[in-house]
């Protein structure tokens, strides 16, 4: 059964350089890629095929790849050490024999190879259909379909001229009526101080310069401006000021010609 | 080594022999036609599928067989393409209508081309006291709403904008003229500045201008 | 929009009346799937055209009306679309470029995951008796041939991997029932699900576990 024709017939065309080995061995993918090579080496269906014969082919191989020193993967080793428990079991008297048998063992390494074997035809027969972009094409510049949004907008009349009317509200020239605080300037002062006096030649006292009824904030400003307003006048010789003592009521009259000024002020 | 189901050697022989079906000719035009990214001329045609005298008519009875059809063969310009037949356009391009709502932004912005019309847009954010988007014009614009009229003869020619009929459709207006005043809208409360506070003074980019602008009214 | 030269009310007209040619369901059909940058789904087609209960009848028809074209209609994995015939492969396929070469592993590969639909790496590596690179499960992926389909409710719980709907349209095949001899090998029994620990027994398998279970087994 171990049958080295099928080896020679392998590698036949390679031989005898090493090297020419290493490449070929390198492209198989793993030991059952192997064992399958060895196995359609053979020949023969691969339904058919002598698993002995095979075992004896892989295990062979292996002995020559460690001859000529070649780095084997551990994995084609464990395969050839199961390989070899295989081939020891098979030739074994039938008698005592563990289960599962090393018959069944054999069949299940068949049914492998056959199941690898299968997958790459199919593999090969899939890449060679006719295949879109490769043998068939599809339209060139298909226009496409699409469904495009479209924004209906959507707003009322009311909307409309609510927004308008935020807008004026929002930016309308505010004629910012700024609350006049109460207060009576020094020109009003001057001038109402001014115009009362003219008309009094006995001394009257300041407050009864200020206008009728002001109080408050207002009152306190129209009485220091009059205040103001008072100096003022006395500075240009236009009234006299009277006073008893400190915090005593001030009184005013016109300037008597003669007296001129403030400081004919009494004492 | 295209090793699909229906082609082969014997497909091959069985078309040519085909009476009324396409001529070779006609399906290689068809298949280079249909696979080409782009139209091609009668000389592209021929690089393509080798010399053929008859290719002008070859492409006429094709053009022939598609006349009926969700497809055409047409030429354009010398150059010919199939594309699907103009009354199926509509498949093409199916616009599907989303309501949607206008910002505050735009809501304003239309309100004051439609009482200002015609204005720029320097003179709507004038008037908004607020910046305008370059967005918010076109979407106005999107809607059909307003359109440009125009330019204003000032430095810098600014476009000018304003209504469209299909505005005045929207809005159930007969003319500009039934939008109502600034004193119809004090009536209805609508210049009320309650909100004065909230929005305009919240302060989102209000311009130098306006706040100067502001300021200088009172 | 395609403002052809034919179009208009007259056209739309005539067309409605013509007899032998196709009719607009026909036309549509064609239109549709001819402008399509993607194979259509029956029920797509339904959302582009309408209600139309006879679409698969449709569909049929339209098929037949191109049998002999040099373009044909064709359903993939319930996706409909417009290819060149395969025997044109020759005239158009020169100067286009050769789509990605899968390796030897990566047909191997994809032709277990596509006969044996859903899968794990785990049980790809059975069949192929070696450990499936990294690369090759990500290219498949890539070229959108593959996808995960999902986990294996055993210990570990390994992703399973499935072929595509652009798995089908890319090797021209109706369904997964299409796939070369499918029937044949189901039938020699060679598509029965894996047993992971028994194929383990012959050793050389890639994971800690099946290699102890190997091991087990002498």
């Amino acid at each position: 059964m171990a049958d080295a024709g099928a080896m020679d017939d392998l590698f036949e065309p390679e031989r005898p350089a090493g090297e020419v080995l290493t490449v070929s061995f390198e492209s198989w993918e793993g030991p059952l890629d192997l064992l399958l090579t060895l196995a359609r080496a053979q020949k023969v269906d691969l339904r058919e095929i002598s698993i002995l014969a095979l075992v004896e082919q892989y295990l062979a191989f292996i002995a020559g790849a460690r001859a000529t020193k070649l780095e084997l993967a551990a994995d084609y080793l464990v395969m050839a050490a199961w390989l070899a428990y295989l081939k020891s079991a098979l030739l074994l008297p039938k008698a005592q024999q563990e289960e599962p048998s090393p018959e069944e063992l054999a069949l299940r390494l068949h049914l492998r190879l056959q199941r690898l074997a299968a997958m790459r035809d199919a593999g090969a027969r899939l890449i060679a259909r006719d295949r879109l972009g490769r043998d068939v094409f599809v339209r060139g510049a298909p226009e496409g379909l699409r469904v495009d949004k479209v924004a209906i907008w959507q707003a009322s009349l009311y909307d409309l001229i609510a927004a308008y009317g935020q807008v004026k509200a929002r930016t309308r020239p505010v004629t910012h009526v700024v609350a006049r605080r109460p207060v009576m300037t020094l020109d009003e002062a001057i001038e109402r101080v001014g115009r009362l006096v003219g008309a009094r030649l006995d001394w009257t006292r300041l407050e009864s310069f200020l206008p009728e009824g002001v109080e408050g904030a207002l009152g306190r400003s129209a009485l220091a401006s009059s205040f103001v307003a008072m100096l003022e006048l006395a500075r240009q010789g236009r009234l006299d000021i009277r006073q008893e003592g400190l915090f005593e009521p001030i009184f005013l009259r016109s300037a008597q010609p003669g007296t001129g000024g403030a400081e004919a002020a009494p004492q | 080594m295209t090793g699909g189901e229906s082609e082969g050697p014997d497909e091959r022989k069985s078309r040519e022999g085909r009476g009324g079906e396409p001529d070779d000719l006609l399906r290689a035009l068809e298949a280079a036609l249909f696979a080409s990214t782009e139209p091609l001329t009668i000389a592209q045609l021929r690089q393509i599928l080798g010399e053929a005298p008859d290719l002008p008519d070859a492409l006429r009875r094709l053009a022939g067989d598609y006349a009926g059809r969700g497809i055409n063969l047409v030429e354009r310009g010398g150059r010919w393409h199939f594309q699907t037949a103009p009354d199926m356009a509509w498949l093409l391009r199916r616009d599907r209508e989303e309501p949607r709502r206008l910002s505050r932004a735009g809501m304003e912005t239309l309100a004051i081309i439609a009482y200002h019309e015609p204005v720029s847009r320097a003179e709507i954010e004038a008037i908004r006291g607020v910046q305008v988007a370059k967005g918010t014009i076109d979407v106005l614009m999107e809607a059909g709403w307003i359109r440009p009229a125009g330019r204003r003869e000032v430095p810098g020619r600014p476009l000018i904008y304003a209504t469209t009929p299909e505005f005045l459709t929207h809005f159930g207006l007969g003319s500009r003229r039934d939008l109502p005043g600034i004193e119809d809208l004090r009536a209805a409360g609508l210049l009320d500045p309650i909100d004065l506070v909230l929005e305009g003074l919240s302060g989102q980019s209000v311009t130098e201008s306006s706040l100067e602008n502001g300021e200088g009214g009172d």
